[in-house]
């Protein structure tokens, strides 16, 4: 398989699309010319042409909400957030019409459109501009949430999303646009609502998304060290959600524990510690645990960014605690 | 269902026309519309009206919930401009909905009883007075949130012309939405987009004079409200909304202009809301009943019925049986929309996705 | 105590402090010369006239954005949403900016103000105009997140919220504004952070806010009826949070059902199960039950809106259910 | 600490004059402002600019991390209306802060700290380049959301109004904000509430041709942005934003004007961005080297210089001296920066609420 970085596999998967269905058309600040802040959509309008790959003003409200205009007309847009920070000044438009509209006109329209963009924080772009929103969009019906972490899945879920008669809120590992991986050739989609198990084990069940599954991984392997062996899970998707790997998992190891850069309250980790009680009550040993991002705006100086987010001590403590070995 | 629509139902090749496009210098003597267009205009509205006055009553008596806007005294601007309505073409626009929907169309037993929450509805019950979709007809909604479906509307048009189907958007809104951001980036997005043939967009905006309680001098400093689309290279004119002869003309030119060209152009209708905001605002302390009566001289459907009258082209006899035949369909569509079943239960759970495959409704967990 | 409804209560506090203190103005809709849509600032501005009551064009984003502004510069501004549905138009003043502004200047600024207006859902408004907003905004950091039921604590938390140095989200029960109760004359101030024991019991504790307290009433007394002694909790405060009164009450009844009108997903109820089982995992003779609005958008029709929210049967069922009664 | 501003601090009561307030028919030869007042704003410029030379190579070092917008080009347009600040007002801009700092009188090693993420920065490190607040000396910030400070802006000002303090507010904003609807939403308030003398802002829209990598022209069809005031009933005026004497003189006349009349008034500043738009943007596609060579020739410094020169106000060996000062102030910055501890990290819980007696931090539950 060809190996390629999180950035190609999405560039890939939307030129593959752009090719075979000319319904699909890209929006967003400076990704034609410019060639994309994160150069994700780089050389697309050589190809695709401007009616095409479309540069827009500074007006995430106007060109989103245009956006849903198009989806309803028959159009496919990829709608380019250039940070999901900046999708603040389109929430009514995402929350208001495309997520609603089908349901309000009785199933007469439908909104076949993706909104991606980086998400998540680490480079220290201090407040304004570090935010994860899983939870934030994943709150509405009638909106699909996902968020993929390996280059493998930025492409098969791509594909998906872009197929996908709905609006898809696309959330990218910001920070791992770089980062390689093996991608498989040509037409493959990775579907929403299936979770991945990212590592096999059996004494404890560890949860995540996004650039946290690698951190799992990394603790997973030091905890083996320690005799502990720890399933990772990958939700990958976060509306539709995949209860069911995670029922399965437990049933298994009889422990969790939540790990998420956004912050703790009402969350994604919240949700899952509530469905594990409510569906494995009786084969829970140990409370769920939350890892999560500290309880203020992101700070911009490196050290209190690195104290904001989750550590991999942090999680390793958190498993100690799950395993009720001395902490 | 019968839809109070032209007799003679427009097509693309079967535009009833619209005589005297000079148009200026219209006195009251000499019509410059072939006369039975007129009159079935006349009908239409006076339809309207009936409509929104019978839905009034039900709102009082609890048949109709929510928020109940009606279109009172303005029935002469979506009169005239989806007189040029052609198949292929999209209208969307926000709450104050009803005359919209039956003039593209819709039957007043569905939308009477969408009103009134029924699974007959037009939207199945789901959407209720704001939210009027007709799509098969061209009408793609209705929308509840200020300035909010503006953008849609400069997106749909991007799609008529991208798709090359020689649509165009009408786009309303009122005086009110042009405060709002979503107006003024999607303005200045069709603008952008019209440079190239990418926009035909028609914006028309309904100076009713007031956004709820607030008029036009007491929302911006600025109260040449067309001119604020020079900010975004897109022209414009003014029309009095009170008059259907005028906006049948202005109509005419305006949307041949913009199926033309792709590029968007703008129009602001000088009309008056004679009905209180909502159905259920009866509290009016921000106009006078002086201001409101002033208004109701220049009633849209007075008006045409005086030039009517003048210009001899009906009697009272005729006008009595238009009324008559009004009122019958008025009362068919409350009738039908008091029988009607609500919708069932299993509706809260279709159209929240395309897919109906996946769900996650699981409310207790 | 004198006995006035909800709206008066609102309206006696707002105008109390804007006696009391110059620095507090109002902004919004409509709420001058119209008297506000929901008449809960009807009179005042011909007591205060429009330099401090300001009616705004429609421009949700605008004039939150301006009241940050005026807020920093040392006045108090209380925005009116007319409803928090609009609030989507400003969400990105209000998260990145009101929330934030104080951190990412290093506290050399405040945000004192109130952004008010009635929240929730059961007037056949749909899908556009329904809404719960209490986990949205109760997510971020930086924001005070309130919800009171009681015209009694209407009064009590708005005091508080206009004399809180931060932004405070204060969130009406919309349907409650005519409800009457006994509310005390003059200064009295409710804090944040305090639930209210809304009513004692030792079997099941059953936890809400808003309106949903008044149904978690009618069950209780329907429960006593088949020998289920239920506590009823008003969180009245969202962020911050009242764990303890909680924790408390979970140690004595071993059993807890959480109620609310908005989407299940990543929300309040979500957080609360997952607190319960984090402090009282041993305590915990059932699963946290919750009991959420329906995953859709909200609709028109009179009998579907009913079947969208919870049902007092529903939430019997619920308890039932932890109580381990046959069902 | 030093600061870089004018060697006689300004009051109220003493601001330095701006000679020949007429001001049109300026010619280089001779010189409107008085020459000691020209050598300080030359010295600050260029203070200016070399710090931001040495924040771009600590910046490719590693040692500047998030963003970091450079204002090399705009430098005179800062100063020219800066220098009509008095004590009590308001300066709020975007993230192209730093010149906005060192001009209102942050020391040269607070603003650098803060770009190192220093616990001895202006915001202690939490705000970093993006995010400078000195709010003593009249800086309310640094804001990182195009568009999402303007609405601030018009708040403040409506404060500075209620409280009669006086004051007034420069709100700085760019060419790519002015399509954002917070700009116009805000502009509709401040047009508003302008009529009854409650809004003393003057906007500066520091128009550099671009917003990232768009042009004016590729992100509006009506690009006479001051003319988007025409919406709103502020008037408005053009500036040659490269010539500081001009920039000076308009400055003058534009605060005292919003000073005097409590209304907004709006100044498009022509200006030109000749460093990357963020310092880690070195691919610039979206223009050519010529153009940006073309710029240079009217670099403000080199402009400033030239007028300075050639009136004989200044030789060679006093620029010199000026130069090697400059350079001292900013090494002795970065070295202060370099020095300087990381944040306790106790400060990550600090600054959230005003009321410090709460705190929700419990990130592992
Ligand atoms: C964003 C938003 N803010 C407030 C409202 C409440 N609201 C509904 S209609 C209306 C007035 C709109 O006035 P205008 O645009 O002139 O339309 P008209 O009602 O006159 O037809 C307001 C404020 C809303 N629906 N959306
Ligand atoms: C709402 C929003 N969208 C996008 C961005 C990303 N962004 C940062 S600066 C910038 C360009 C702004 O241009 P302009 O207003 O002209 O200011 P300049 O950088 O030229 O000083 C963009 C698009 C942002 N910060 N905020
Ligand atoms: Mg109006
Ligand atoms: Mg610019």
């Amino acid at each position: 398989m060809p190996v390629m970085t999180y950035r190609e596999a999405l560039r890939t998967a939307m030129a593959d699309e752009m090719e075979r269905d000319e319904s699909v058309v890209l929006l967003g600040e400076d990704i034609g010319i410019y060639g994309g802040t994160h150069l994700v959509t780089d050389g697309l309008i050589d190809r695709f042409g401007p009616k095409r790959v479309i540069d827009t003003p500074i007006a995430e409200g106007g060109f989103t909400g245009a956006a849903i205009g198009m989806a309803m007309g028959g159009m496919r847009p990829i709608v380019e957030m250039m940070t999901w920070n900046f999708s603040f000044q389109a929430v009514d438009q995402i929350i208001q019409n495309a997520a609603k509209v089908r349901y309000f006109s009785g199933g007469q329209v439908s909104v076949p459109m993706v909104i991606r963009g980086p998400n998540g924080g680490g480079v220290q772009l201090s407040a304004q501009h570090t935010h994860s929103l899983e939870g934030f969009y994943g709150h509405f019906p009638g909106l699909k949430v996902v968020s993929p972490v390996t280059p493998h899945d930025a492409k098969g879920m791509m594909l998906s999303a872009i197929r996908d008669p709905n609006p898809v809120i696309f959330l990218e590992a910001g920070a791992l646009y770089g980062t390689k991986g093996e991608v498989p050739e040509g037409e493959f989609l990775v579907p929403f609502g299936e979770a991945r198990v990212a590592r096999e084990g059996t004494d404890v069940t560890l949860i995540a998304y996004g650039r946290q599954v690698n951190m799992l991984l990394r603790v997973a392997q030091t905890l083996e060290g320690e005799g502990i062996s720890a399933e990772v899970i990958d939700l990958r998707s976060i509306r539709p959600f995949d209860e069911k790997t995670i029922i399965e998992s437990v049933r298994k190891t009889h422990r969790a524990v939540v790990v998420q850069e956004q912050w703790r309250w009402f969350s994604v980790a919240s949700e899952v510690a509530a469905i594990i009680q409510e569906q494995a009550f009786d084969e829970l040993d140990a409370p769920v645990a939350r890892v999560s991002g500290a309880e203020v705006p992101a700070p911009y100086a490196r050290n209190l960014e690195q104290a904001a987010f989750p550590s991999e001590i942090q999680i390793a403590t958190a498993v100690r605690r799950v395993m009720y070995r001395g902490v | 269902m019968a839809t109070i629509r032209s007799r003679s139902k427009k097509s693309e090749a079967d535009v009833p026309p619209v005589a005297g496009s000079g148009g200026n210098g219209v006195g009251p003597e000499e019509l410059p519309v072939d006369t039975d267009t007129l009159l079935d205009y006349y009908r239409q509205m006076l339809t309207i009206r009936l409509f929104e006055e019978a839905a009034q009553t039900a709102f009082r008596k609890g048949k109709i919930g929510g928020y109940l806007h009606l279109y009172i005294g303005q029935e002469a601007l979506a009169t005239g401009f989806l007189h040029e309505y052609q198949t292929g073409d999209r209208i969307i626009t926000a709450y104050r909905d009803h005359a919209h929907a039956l003039l593209l169309g819709a039957t007043p037993r569905a939308v009477m009883a969408e009103l009134f929450g029924k699974g007959t509805g037009l939207v199945k019950g789901k959407g209720g007075s704001m939210h009027l979709f007709d799509v098969q007809n061209g009408l793609w909604g209705g929308y509840g949130i200020v300035g909010g479906h503006i953008p849609l509307g400069v997106g749909l048009a991007y799609a008529e012309a991208y798709q090359k189907t020689g649509g165009i958007v009408q786009l309303y809104f009122g005086d009110g939405a042009i405060h709002n951001g979503a107006f003024h980036e999607a303005a200045n997005l069709a603008g952008l987009w019209g440079r190239d043939g990418m926009c035909p967009c028609l914006f028309i905006l309904e100076n009713n004079k007031y956004g709820m309680g607030t008029s036009v001098e007491r929302a911006t400093a600025m109260t040449d409200l067309s001119a604020k689309f020079d900010s975004y290279g897109i022209e414009h004119e003014d029309v009095d909304g009170m008059d259907l002869v005028t906006v049948l003309e202005t109509a005419r030119r305006a949307v041949a202009r913009v199926r033309e060209t792709g590029k968007p152009y703008a129009i602001e209708a000088i009309t008056y809301r004679i009905s209180p905001h909502g159905a259920a605002d009866f509290l009016e302390r921000y106009r006078s009943k002086e201001e409101v009566a002033e208004a109701r001289k220049r009633d849209p459907i007075n008006l045409l019925e005086q030039r009517l009258l003048e210009a001899g082209a009906v009697d009272e006899q005729q006008l009595a049986e238009i009324r008559r035949e009004a009122r019958a369909v008025v009362d068919d569509a409350v009738k039908f929309a008091e029988e009607s079943p609500e919708p069932p239960i299993d509706e809260l759970y279709t159209d929240v996705y395309a897919d109906s495959a996946y769900a996650t409704d699981s409310p207790v967990g």
